[in-house]
């Protein structure tokens, strides 16, 4: 298995710096155009929940691992949590204005998603095959 | 900056012609936001976004888009997303969002 | 300060992951198109040493700072390092085979260079001013 | 692959045209030095390297191309480097490799 860690200040202009370097190694992975695009955007996605909802963490952490055909993300935080099974229901896309798209993305994007949070920290695996 | 916004009044078709190139996500879309807020002050007209250069967009972008989707309501005008790729497109169609934004191919 | 901190595999197919981490982090910092392919060029440099010369190592770290106009790039491995003081001095061009150039590289893109090496590993410390 | 190099035999000027893009470095310098030991084992010819969309050299891909000029010389023959980008010329010319390689704008 081949492992990344990355730590990164909790600051809205690195997350483009996250999503590359999530992007490069699935580039190397071998992933293929559109699958990387899916990794880019639900890291960016799972990077902006950090900057929004944990600002008092000063940093965060992404770590990669690629194991035979499947590439984990794990984007970790160490903010204040949330209630994970108090999440409202799929948002009618009329009546967006703006929040609590973000989860339901990486879950449509991905082939696999969990979030653990407590009120120590939030993490968010994410799961996606070759 | 990872976004460069360029913008036109045409006064052939009375509208804004907005071009995005890069990336609009968490950190640029302020910068967007502000500039469109800006062209709408000093005229209120329907926008087109020429988006075939935009090469990604995350909810936060979308969000900010559908803010000023609402206020162009209100003045009866309206913003049209032209020639996203697939990548963006593909953000809209997941979301549902394809059905509050106009998008078209030209 | 901000800090950034990637850990990643010693192999020779993911150098070009750190280097586009450090490139991405460097034009957010606001530096021009060249210096930003300088920062390219010398964090290769340094990433090919690791690889070329500190097989021992699994894993390697690359950490960035960012302070006032200053970025500071270290890359630390725990090789077997090597004597810094015997260095051979700049090669003859012509006399070139394919070694010897990294450092010098690093040494004429970037404003300072340091070497730290002890038989437990080598610190290259790299700073470029906006 | 960062690496995509396309080659051709050119009869009417009886050399190998060789176009690279994107980085050469540690990891694709390999592929490159096979690619080219592969085309002049099938005919021993002068190389024309197209650089204008190599976007990246380190010392590995300098030496390697080194190691393919040397041999390369024992047969008459040369290889020349056309267009490189900015970045990639002042790798040359600070290590004073332009004065080993021939480099040329077209
Ligand atoms: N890393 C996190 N730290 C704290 N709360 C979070 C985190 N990620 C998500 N949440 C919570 O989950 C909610 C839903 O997240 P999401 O689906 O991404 O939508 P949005 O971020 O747009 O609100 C957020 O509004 C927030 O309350
Ligand atoms: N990270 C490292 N670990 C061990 N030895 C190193 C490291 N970096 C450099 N060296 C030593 O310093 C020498 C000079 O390095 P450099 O100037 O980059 O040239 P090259 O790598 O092409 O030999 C190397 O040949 C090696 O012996």
């Amino acid at each position: 298995m081949d492992q990344f860690k990355l730590t990164l200040p909790n600051k809205r202009e690195y997350v483009i710096s996250a999503r590359l370097a999530a992007t490069s190694i699935a580039s190397v992975f071998g992933f293929d155009i559109e699958k990387i695009e899916d990794i880019r955007i639900a890291v960016g996605e799972a990077c902006n929940n950090v900057v929004l909802h944990s600002k008092e963490a000063d940093s965060f952490e992404m770590v990669i691992e690629l194991k035979d055909e499947t590439m984990t993300v794990y984007v970790c935080d160490t903010g204040k949590g949330f209630e994970v099974d108090k999440m409202p229901p799929v948002i009618d896309p009329h009546d967006y204005s703006g929040s609590g798209l973000g989860l339901f993305i990486i879950e449509t994007l991905m082939d696999e998603m969990k979030v653990h949070s407590t009120d120590e920290g939030t993490t968010i695996i994410m799961k996606k095959r070759r | 900056m990872a976004l460069k916004i360029r913008h036109l009044y045409s006064e052939r078709s009375e509208r804004w012609e907005v071009k995005l190139m890069g990336e609009l996500d968490i950190d640029s879309s302020t910068a967007l936001k502000e500039r469109l807020s800006e062209i709408l002050e000093e005229k209120t007209a329907d926008v087109i976004v020429n988006a075939e250069d935009l090469e990604y967009i995350d909810s936060t972008g979308l969000g900010m888009l559908i803010g000023v989707i609402k206020q162009l309501k209100t003045n009866g005008k309206e913003l049209i997303i032209v020639n996203p790729q697939d990548s963006v497109s593909k953000l809209f169609r997941i979301t549902g969002l394809d059905k509050v934004f106009t998008l078209r191919e030209e």
